[in-house]
């Protein structure tokens, strides 16, 4: 069937065709169309110095307008490559229009023919590369190497500088002993926060806000002062967002809070 | 050849002795080691350069040579004694068609961007292939070429040379009919751009290569 | 020698042959061989016994040698050459807080005992950091304090004075010096920045557990 769909010229010899619909059936097995193309090349059976770009441009053209007709999806670089190659064919076939400018359609052929011939130099270069003798396969390194045992001779240094410092550090530690907060008696606000979430569905009336300190933190000052802030910033934070109203008789008053209603 | 014998205090070591401590320190590691690095472990005034020429004398044609890799020397099996050695093989993984051809177009091409791999290739290089190589440390990145864009390069590595036996990515099978055929010069499409003096570059960059 | 020789179909590779092979097959091995695993490796008919007496006089006094370990075979680096598989380097490093610390109090209080030490520094001395100012030669014992447990005491050394530059442990300035100098400047030391103060601060403990 695919004998009787593929419709080349008659000057193509069978075996050529047979060549070419294998390459159909293999299309994925192509690097892009450079490789197809040094493919379809060789169908030539010349040299590829001698290789003719007019013929090679046909085959390929040819190549992808079967594989059109069979529903076979290219790559899109297979189809800028058909486009490149169709305009170079009209270039070859037809005589160069006078004041024409940039390459001429030989250098263009040329350099695709010296691009296939790279490519296929590159082919040759790299299975001579891999028939080398390899290590680890054909020859072997040592196997027990000693390892260099490292030997580090360490020296310590100070200066009577950083003994005087060290010294006077130790000496004087209270006098400047860095400012760090005493976690154990701070309340924080998310602490607070936390806490008055879960109270607040219970308080329907007006409670003072003392009252919802935490057991324990009205024994020192300090932690008084903490829990207090701490609560005071978080009804605060609540009441801007609408979850409780707050009130104070006169300046200094307690301070009270219940649920807002809705 | 040791310049600088006059300042030294010591003796260097006899010739034989010398011989005997580069045969012992190459013997020890199974990478190649630096010729600065035998400077360095060796006594004072010691010739190491000299005393591998003679070292490589005495193992010519024996079951163990004695091989340069670019700037480096190790001892490694004969080669046509690989078939002893099944025990040792280590299975290499397969590389792809397309890592082989890269590998080879960067050597070969050295250094070389990667536009200009898929130029020669007609396909674009996948990032796993690039990958692949420099995992198995047989490329490298190479100094960026001075072009808009300052693209990065690819160089082969002293372990590409050492895993295929080559003293130097010049003594590369081929190459110098490849670069007579000029199959090696990048060759822009005919209108845009000139080549000769990125083929100068090309030539200057494979024999900077192994200097450092 | 060859007992089975006559059931050979083949002849058995030359001696200098078999010589090579054992060469290549001993250097590229992971562990000694043993003379049936080289017989099995070996062409049929060949005698690695006699070709290991060849190979080991060849190596008799060179960088390497042949040693039978156990009943198995090994090239080995020869044992005077052992010095260039070592390689010296010397570190200088800085004295670690806790250490710096410690000499500061024994230089400052002399004849000082451990316990006083961990009062002044406020955390424990751990054993490391005495050794290594001991180890450095820059504290000593001195005699024990006439008190409950007679405790050892600590003193520093004249090799302490030498490198400090001073000539008496009293030459030491006192805090009103250190303050006159600016030593107790309250702001942070150089190249101590005053949030890695904070820390310190919190990891003196720490810091010494891990320096040995």
């Amino acid at each position: 069937m695919a004998d009787e769909a593929w419709d080349q010229p008659e000057r193509i010899p069978p075996e050529e065709r047979l060549a070419a619909e294998a390459l159909i059936v293999d299309v994925d097995g192509f690097e892009g169309p450079l490789d197809l193309l040094l493919t379809l090349s060789r169908t030539q059976k010349v040299d590829l110095r001698k290789i003719s770009v007019l013929q090679l441009a046909e085959q390929y053209l040819g190549f992808v307008e079967k594989a059109r007709s069979l529903r076979i999806e290219l790559a899109a670089d297979y189809l800028v490559m058909a486009a490149w190659l169709a305009f170079l064919k009209s270039r070859l076939l037809l005589p160069p229009e006078p004041g024409d400018e940039g390459p001429s359609a030989e250098d263009l052929a040329a350099h695709l023919a010296f691009q296939l011939e790279r490519l296929q130099a590159m082919r040759d270069a790299a299975a001579r590369l891999m028939g080398r003798d390899q290590l680890g396969r054909d020859f072997f390194a040592r196997g027990v190497p000693e390892d260099l045992t490292h030997h580090r001779n360490v020296t310590y240094t100070a200066t009577l500088l950083d003994l005087m410092r060290a010294y006077a550090q130790i000496r004087t530690k209270d006098e400047f002993r860095p400012f760090v907060l005493d976690r154990e008696h701070v309340y924080t606000m998310e602490q607070a926060l936390d806490r008055m979430r879960g109270l607040i569905g219970f308080v329907g009336d007006w409670a003072t806000l003392v009252s919802f300190l935490p057991d324990g933190w009205d024994v020192t000052p300090m932690a008084r002062r903490s829990s207090l802030a701490a609560h005071f910033a978080a009804v605060l934070e609540m009441a801007k967002r609408g979850q409780v109203v707050l009130r104070q008789g006169e300046t200094f008053a307690p301070i009270e809070l219940r649920r807002k209603d809705g | 050849m040791v310049e600088d014998s006059e300042e030294s205090l010591f003796d260097a070591p006899p010739m034989g002795e010398q011989e005997r401590m580069v045969e012992a320190i190459l013997f020890a590691s199974a990478e190649p080691v630096k010729l600065a690095e035998l400077q360095a472990r060796m006594p004072h005034g010691a010739d190491p350069a000299e005393a591998l020429v003679y070292l490589k004398k005495r193992y010519e044609g024996r079951g163990v040579n004695l091989v340069k890799v670019g700037d480096a020397y190790a001892f490694r099996t004969a080669a046509d004694l690989g078939f002893l050695m099944r025990r040792e093989t280590v299975e290499v993984r397969k590389l792809s068609r397309a890592a082989i051809e890269t590998l080879a177009i960067v050597a070969y091409h050295q250094p070389v961007t990667r536009a200009e791999i898929e130029e020669i290739r007609g396909v674009a290089v996948s990032r796993g292939t690039i990958d692949q190589l420099m995992e198995l440390e047989w490329i490298r990145l190479g100094r960026r070429r001075m072009t808009p864009g300052r693209p990065v390069t690819f160089v082969v590595t002293e372990q590409f040379l050492d895993h295929f036996g080559l003293e130097s990515a010049r003594d590369l099978p081929g190459l110098k009919e490849l670069r007579a055929a000029g199959l090696l010069d990048s060759r822009p499409l005919p209108g845009q751009g000139a080549a000769s003096d990125e083929e100068d570059e090309a030539l200057v960059g494979q024999s900077e290569l192994f200097e450092d």
